[in-house]
């Protein structure tokens, strides 16, 4: 039974499926990075998720548009980030429990409107598969790699350009410097807040398209609590990331992967308790922390908000 | 008003006459800040008036030393006229224009530039990023750091500042780290500048280094205003000389009709003496001993390597060396703070080779650590808290596992009575006081205690003349007391006005270990450069 | 749903409400029957909840509308602690009958309902009473529509595997897929059956890469419990699989290949126990759902062509567990 | 007096943005055609309005005490520990286990054994994370968000298996739930409510970690490791030792809240699948309400109390106006927002007072002096 995982189908069906389980987290999980590398921890992830999850389902099942369900998404994760960066900006709210709220509001607010204004659980038509020529024929690469939806091309896209933009452009340099030494920034004119302002909306807005990936390209459904904890995890990939968009991407395929391995284990009948093969992920994503020697430090004013001469 | 006795256009040279100055833009293209005026600036903090009705004034061409001991209200000023507070009264006026400067932004915009006492430098970041940080880039979007880099370098070799536009803040020493917050300033063609206590962390040369480039800066149209706690250095460069004391003004003039003496007068308001030698004392056995010592850098630098060194009880050894040469290194090996790769260190007869440092509390050895911010006390700690962190845990403190706040309280009161700490009460958090109150702290923690050795290190970088004058006699106390002490300093003059043996590190080894009457000022000079005389000699 | 009156916001002491309770079923039929029910989830989950609430419904409907039978819920209770507050709660407002609709909260009416021996307590899904004389039981036997469903697939299977998703390993799911494993089995004793437990009742991104990997090992039916489902039946459309649902009917999440739903009719039980509780028996009896009793139906999808073959079977199948000469024997409890 | 009136004010401030959110929460129940004022009042009389509201309110608080205690101490080491929920579920099995299987002992001694190991157990559910960050370097809100969902498998299984309810084990649906406990062996009732003597426990103990905190050597080492770790490193604490011990503490005061939800509320563990169906979120809840209460562990009492009191209150309300329960979630969020939004405002006035105070004691003008030595 146990040889059974080592068969091409199942390899294949682990790393294909591990990379669509990837796809929300990473979303989340560098939208989330770009705003605590700037200083602001947003653990209103999940709510915001919800919300993109809703505003995508809800355009694409009324107006039929899949591109303006990410629009809405894109709307609704934006607005979801400029009341999480008001408040931790201007009004300095504790982030650790601002966020919660967050959380607790996007959670119910998706349900609400749900069933107010679609009421009963439905299914969209989601954004198809492409296949990219060529290279979805590959045998077994293929189907990998090249038979996706276009928000999981565009999810993994986002992981160089997170890179570069973090680390070769001036507004890179302005979010790394403001999460590490806002003082400094300040005093060379950069502004702390507007910085801060850019990164907590386009955290919400990767997170809401982290819900619409689910909502309108993975699952094509909407149900309340959908995201059932997937937002909290993808905070813990940035740690696990080390705050580094590769990393991230490395987190949350290890992730993702070990829990379609654990799906397999139980679709293949190996004789443990479910229970376990679904602690699996979770143990491992420790253990792999336990044992890299990696030893990095997250950016020095994470989660301090910034009052010029304080 | 002492400036209009300062005409315009005019700058000191080096002859000490005034000069006219040609162009009205300065090398930079910036415009030229002819008049800077600050007129009745008050601002208050939560427990301390620290800028009261003050009036303030710089010209181009001219360095206008700005004087006051710890928490005068210098830093304060400094930083309304960079926008960092917001003043609760008073205007600023540029060019006889009145301005309001709410933001850094706005400093730079009107041209200021400033050099911060606590340095604003991303330590994560290299030089060059630090230097690009908030500059529009010549590629738009992008970074364009290959460009700063060269500018930074073609700067460098203006003013003789030697740097590494690749290297990581953490990875430079302080006296590196403040060439960066100058070139930083430079960069952005500030043609006001305003230097917080720039020589608080610079050797002799760096400082002349330093005063060099001002000079030129001068010349070239520059208003600067210069921060300092050393009088000899404000007499050397500054034109006209302000003093503060508790928020107020207490004088300006011109630093040509000023002595030192008058100066420290004004700021302390009365006379003080200054140590500048001191009597044998009794030396005893060897109380602190290191053998061959070794251990890692943490900034991917040299380390400390075979150091081998004796303190006699009742003697003061100094530790000479340019900053950024393991010194830090070396306070924090021998206080358990960091691992020994290598070597055994001796306190008296027992080996406290890798103890920790609540082990070596107990062996009554005593750390006054260079960052006092960092290791020596806990910002939101209160005074008192501050007081017993080193034996929080021993009677009268604390018996059973509970703190006596009696016990404590009477204990905080009787230190701050003895060494005459500055501070609203005992339970005034420590990052409420002012660096030289801060530093009394330490002190006074970790003096009363009796200790058998002390290691001492930069024990009066930032701290006014009466402090440190304060600071020097009480490690004259101590050594009389019978401590064996190490004085680690980069200044020159406190080592050889404190130590009875003067040592010099240089990359992270002891060159030589001089007794007083051999140490000559050239000698120690060219051993801080990491050259052997003797051998130079002998080629 | 109705509103309340304000008034009736009023919660007095526990005490003075038992008296007021006492009060309650004596009076005259002018007064509406009133219930009151405590649900796990939403009650548009498509699954559990929504099946009593559309027995609710169509009780009230029966009865003549809110004036004869008003009730209010409580949905989305899954904090055992909060269900039972509520549960005290209705209990005090003297509603006629106060429905715990989730195996959690038996704990909880175990303590309550001795406090309130004049209100009706019900609670499913489960058959026990705990000999409380003011407690009714009630729960699906999930493992007969599973059976059919079990049959029906394994039947249609020509790949011979087939997938379940479940939430956890535990009550109706647990009866269903044990049901269902059984009735496949005993069709073709070659089909593969392999169950997945995503440990989570809302986990609808995990049920669906559940339903991919299903696909992927070579099934072409599938079946789950609970409302995370939704997302395993997407997953079983866009690869064209076979469906098959439970609770509630699914047929219109995916009209193309939903063969038929196990439906939960509580309607009858629902009835039952008010005429019960009009007469003056407030508890004590349990009730079970079966395909006997109507309480359970299996509902076809109109528009999935199903064989008459298959159709005829999977009828003798749910005629047989009717008449009894269907047992299905569930594997022992470990 | 008028500085008097000033803290006033500030204790209301919670008060006042808790009706701001109302404010708003009153336009979402008006689109929803339900009558605020008939919602609010529900909300009230659920949460406050009898001693039986009162009483559920206090039953809903005792967790977040519980685990808002254990976040004063381990927040305050800087050390986030976001893993109350499976230190509770841990906390909460530890304790069945010694109710269930431990016989023949006086009620008193059994129940303080089991919540003791509640402790036990929430502790090590801490303690791994606090091992991991001090020896490891594993972040520790990275391991506790693991260990929530290994505690959540762990007990599903066990309640599954190992430890079911032997009459379940027999039945066919198999409830996955512990045997329930022995009334002898359940925490006293203090007036004829669900409030129990956990209430009571939770309460001292917030006077115990406010002493623990401010008067003794293992408070002062822990609040200097949170503050400054160098300067800790430097005065002698071990500072990793004590990342240990406080996020060991912060679980065993969750694992304790874990024992006495099941001692005192539930009389045994029961799974829905989820942590929250046993915790009602009180791991995280708890450390809401230690933030509210600024990490103070006599704060956080009424913080819990006005937290638990909300949650009840809407529950009620829901059930009185039967408006969706998701409006309920949504209405917390925005209370949880806005009350964390206001405390800008009590920094504000409370160092606007102190400036005012330095002004009036301020000392005449001493301009004169500066005249002396001027030019
Ligand atoms: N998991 C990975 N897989 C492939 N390449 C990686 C991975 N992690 C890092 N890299 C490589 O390392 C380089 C640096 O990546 P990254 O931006 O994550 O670190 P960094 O630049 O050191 O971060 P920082 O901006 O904090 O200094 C990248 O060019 C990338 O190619
Ligand atoms: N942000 C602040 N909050 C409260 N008090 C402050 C603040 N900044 C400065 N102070 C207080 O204001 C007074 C003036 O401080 P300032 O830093 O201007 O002194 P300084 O003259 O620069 O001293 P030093 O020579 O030690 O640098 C001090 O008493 C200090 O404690
Ligand atoms: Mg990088
Ligand atoms: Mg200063």
């Amino acid at each position: 039974m146990i040889s059974d995982l080592f068969s091409t189908t199942v390899i294949i069906g682990i790393i294909s499926s591990g990379i669509r389980l990837a796809t929300p987290y990473l979303y989340a999980s560098l939208g989330e990075t770009f705003s605590q590398r700037s200083g602001v921890l947003n653990l209103g992830v999940e709510g915001q998720m919800l919300m993109g999850a809703f505003a995508a389902f809800y355009v694409a099942l009324k107006f039929g548009s899949l591109w303006g369900g990410v629009l809405a998404a894109i709307l609704v994760g934006a607005v979801f980030g400029l009341a999480m960066a008001f408040v931790s900006n201007n009004l300095h709210a504790a982030q650790g429990i601002s966020g919660i709220g967050f959380y607790l509001f996007g959670l119910g607010m998706s349900n609400l409107l749900f069933q107010k204004m679609i009421g009963t659980v439905e299914t969209v038509q989601g954004f198809p598969k492409i296949y990219i020529p060529f290279l979805s024929d590959i045998p077994g690469i293929g189907e990998i790699f090249f038979s996706h939806n276009i928000l999981v091309y565009i999810a993994f896209f986002l992981v160089p350009v997170a890179w570069f933009v973090l680390n070769k452009t001036t507004l890179g340099l302005k979010i790394r410097a403001v999460g590490e030494n806002p003082d400094a920034a300040d005093s060379l004119g950069v502004s702390v807040i507007r910085v801060r302002y850019f990164t907590v909306i386009f955290g919400g807005v990767m997170s809401a398209l982290g819900g619409a990936s689910l909502s309108i390209a993975l699952l094509n459904v909407f149900q309340q609590n959908m995201t059932s904890g997937l937002g909290f995890i993808a905070v813990a990939l940035v740690y696990f990331g080390g705050w580094r968009p590769w990393g991230i991407l490395g987190g949350a395929l290890l992730f993702s992967m070990v829990n379609s391995l654990q799906l397999w284990i139980q679709v293949l009948g190996i004789p443990i308790p479910s229970e376990i093969a679904l602690m699996m992920p979770y143990i491992l994503t420790i253990l792999v922390l336990v044992v890299s020697t990696s030893k990095v430090r997250g950016p020095s004013a994470l989660s301090k908000p910034f009052e010029r001469g304080d | 008003m002492i400036s209009e006795v300062l005409p315009d256009f005019r700058y000191l040279d080096s002859n000490k006459e005034y000069v006219m100055v040609k162009s009205n833009t300065l090398p930079s293209g910036q415009t030229r800040i002819d008049n800077m005026e600050i007129c009745g600036i008050t601002k208050r903090f939560p427990g301390v008036l620290a800028n009261d009705h003050i009036d303030f004034d710089v010209k181009s061409g001219e360095v206008h030393a700005l004087l006051g001991e710890n928490g005068a209200g210098k830093s304060t000023l400094m930083k309304i006229l960079y926008g960092i507070y917001h003043p609760d009264e008073g205007e600023i006026f540029i060019n006889q224009k009145p301005v309001t400067i709410n933001s850094p932004m706005d400093a730079i915009k009107s041209g200021i530039g400033m050099i911060h006492q606590h340095f604003m430098l991303v330590q994560t970041l290299t030089v060059a990023e630090n230097v690009a940080l908030g500059l529009l880039s010549s590629r738009g979007l992008l970074t364009d750091l290959d460009r700063v880099s060269k500018r930074i370098i073609e700067l460098a070799d203006i003013y003789n500042l030697k740097i590494d536009p690749d290297a990581y803040i953490w990875q430079l020493s302080v006296g590196q780290q403040q060439r960066v917050e100058i070139i930083k300033a430079l960069y952005r063609g500030a043609a006001l500048l305003i230097l917080d206590e720039p020589t608080a962390v610079l050797t002799p040369q760096e400082v002349e280094e330093l005063f060099a480039i001002m000079r030129q800066m001068v010349k070239d149209g520059y208003a600067l205003i210069f921060i300092s706690h050393k009088l000899h250095e404000v007499i050397e460069i500054s034109n006209r000389v302000t003093v503060l004391r508790n928020g107020k003004r207490i004088s300006t003039h011109l630093t040509s009709e000023t002595t030192k003496e008058d100066l420290a007068r004004w700021m302390v308001g009365h006379d003080i003496e200054f140590i500048t030698s001191h009597e044998k004392s009794n030396v005893g056995e060897v109380l602190l001993k290191l053998e061959n010592v070794s251990c890692n850098s943490d900034n991917g630098r040299h380390g400390l390597s075979d150091v081998s060194l004796e303190i006699h009880s009742g003697e003061i050894l100094g530790i000479a060396g340019v900053s950024g040469n393991c010194q830090l290194e070396l306070a924090e090996t021998i206080t358990g703070m960091r691992k020994t790769t290598g070597g055994h260190i001796y306190l008296g007869p027992d080996e406290i080779t890798g103890l920790a440092p609540g082990e070596l509390t107990e062996r009554m050895l005593s750390y006054i650590p260079e960052e006092r911010m960092r290791d020596g006390v806990i910002r939101n700690f209160s005074v008192a808290e501050n007081m017993i962190l080193r034996e929080h845990h021993k009677s009268p403190y604390s018996r059973s596992g509970f703190l006596r706040l009696k016990d404590i309280s009477a204990h905080t009161d009787e230190l701050i009575e003895q060494f005459q700490v500055k501070t609203p009460s005992q339970a005034t958090l420590a990052k409420n006081l002012s660096g030289g109150n801060i530093q009394k702290l330490v002190l006074a923690r970790e003096i009363s205690r009796n200790p058998r050795a002390i290691i001492a290190a930069q024990p009066t970088r930032g701290l006014d003349i009466g402090a440190s004058e304060y600071v020097r006699a009480q490690l004259l106390e101590q050594r009389k007391a019978g401590a064996a002490i190490m004085l680690i300093s980069e200044d020159l003059d406190e080592i050889f006005a404190l130590s009875d043996r003067i040592a010099v590190i240089y990359e992270g080894k002891i060159m030589d270990v001089l007794t007083c009457e051999e140490a000559t000022r050239e000698r120690v000079g060219l051993l801080m450069a990491g050259v052997h005389p003797k051998k130079k000699a002998s080629a | 749903a109705t509103e309340e009156p304000a008034a009736a916001a009023e919660a007095a002491q526990v005490e003075e409400a038992a008296e007021e309770a006492e009060v309650a079923p004596m009076e005259e039929a002018a007064e509406p029957f009133r219930v009151a029910v405590v649900m796990p989830s939403a009650i548009n989950d498509v699954a559990f909840s929504q099946s009593m609430y559309e027995a609710l419904l169509f009780v009230q409907e029966k009865m003549g509308g809110a004036d004869a039978f008003d009730f209010v819920y409580s949905e989305n209770m899954f904090v055992v602690d909060d269900a039972a507050a509520a549960i005290r709660d209705y209990a005090t407002q003297g509603y006629d009958l106060v429905i715990a609709h989730g195996s959690q909260y038996g704990s909880s009416l175990q303590e309550i309902a001795p406090d309130f021996p004049d209100t009706s307590f019900a609670w499913g899904t489960t058959v026990d009473t705990f000999g409380i004389p003011n407690i009714f039981a009630y729960e699906a036997a999930s493992q007969e529509g599973g059976y059919v469903n079990g049959v029906i697939a394994a039947s249609l299977s020509t790949s011979k595997k087939i997938g379940v998703i479940g939430p956890i390993e535990t009550g109706d799911a647990k009866l269903y897929v044990d049901g269902f494993k059984v009735g496949a089995e005993a069709t073709d004793p070659a089909i593969e059956v392999s169950v997945n437990w995503t440990g989570s009742f809302s986990d609808v991104a995990l049920a669906s890469e559940a339903a991919t990997t299903h696909i992927a090992n070579g099934a072409d039916v599938l079946t789950g419990s609970a409302q995370m489902v939704v997302g395993a039946i997407g997953k079983a459309q866009e690869s064209d699989v076979l469906w098959f649902g439970t609770q509630a009917n699914q047929t219109s999440l995916a009209p193309s290949i939903v063969v038929a739903s196990q439906v939960y009719h509580w309607e009858g039980v629902l009835q039952e126990m008010i005429g019960l509780i009009n007469a003056g028996t407030l508890g004590g009896q349990s009730f079970t759902l079966t395909l006997a009793n109507g309480g359970e139906v299996i509902e076809f999808n109109p528009d999935y062509a199903l064989p008459d073959d298959v159709k005829a079977l999977a009828d003798s199948t749910v005629q047989g567990i009717i008449d009894g000469t269907i047992t299905i024997t569930l594997p022992a409890a470990e | 007096m008028k500085s008097r009136l000033s803290s006033l004010l500030d204790a209301f401030l919670p008060v006042l943005a808790t009706l701001a959110a109302l404010l708003v929460g009153a336009i979402m129940l008006l689109l929803l055609k339900a009558n605020p004022l008939v919602a609010y009042k529900a909300l009230w009389d659920g949460a406050f309005g009898s001693t039986n509201a009162v009483a559920e309110t206090l039953v809903k608080a005792t967790p977040f005490l519980l685990v808002g205690l254990g976040i004063c101490i381990s927040f305050r080491a800087n050390v986030m520990n976001v893993g109350g929920e499976g230190q509770m579920i841990i906390g909460a099995i530890f304790a069945t286990w010694v109710g269930l299987n431990v016989k023949g002992m006086p009620g008193w001694v059994l129940i303080t054994l089991a919540m003791l190991a509640g402790v036990l157990g929430g502790g090590i559910w801490g303690g791994i994370p606090g091992i991991l960050k001090a020896y490891f370097n594993v972040n520790e809100i990275l391991s506790t968000i693991m260990m929530n969902a290994i505690a959540v498998q762990l007990m599903n299984y066990l309640l599954r298996g190992p430890m079911i309810d032997p009459a379940q084990a027999k039945a066919a649906s198999q409830i996955p739930q512990t045997a329930r406990l022995e009334e002898i062996y359940r925490l006293p009732r203090l007036v004829p409510t669900r409030l129990h003597f956990g209430a009571l426990i939770a309460v001292i103990l917030a006077i115990l970690v406010y002493v623990l905190l401010w008067r003794t050597t293992l408070g002062f080492r822990i609040r200097a490791v949170g503050e400054n770790p160098d300067a800790a490193k430097y005065g002698g604490i071990k500072v990793q030792r004590y990342v240990v011990i406080a996020l060991l503490l912060g679980g065993a005061f969750a694992g304790l809240a874990g024992a006495t939800q099941v001692f005192g509320v539930n009389y045994r563990i029961i799974t829905d699948g989820s942590s929250t169906g046993f915790t009602g979120n009180a791991g995280f809840n708890g450390i809401v309400a230690a933030l509210f209460g600024q990490l103070h562990p006599l704060l956080t009492i009424p913080a819990s109390i006005f937290f638990g009191g909300l949650l009840v209150g809407a529950n009620t309300m829901q059930r009185m106006v039967q408006v969706p329960s998701a409006l309920i979630t949504a209405l917390n969020g925005l209370v949880v927002i806005f009350v964390v939004s206001s405390e800008i405002w009590r920094k504000k006035r409370q160092r606007r007072r102190e400036v005012v105070a330095l002004q009036i004691n301020e000392p005449p003008e001493t301009q004169a002096k500066s005249k002396e030595t001027g030019a």
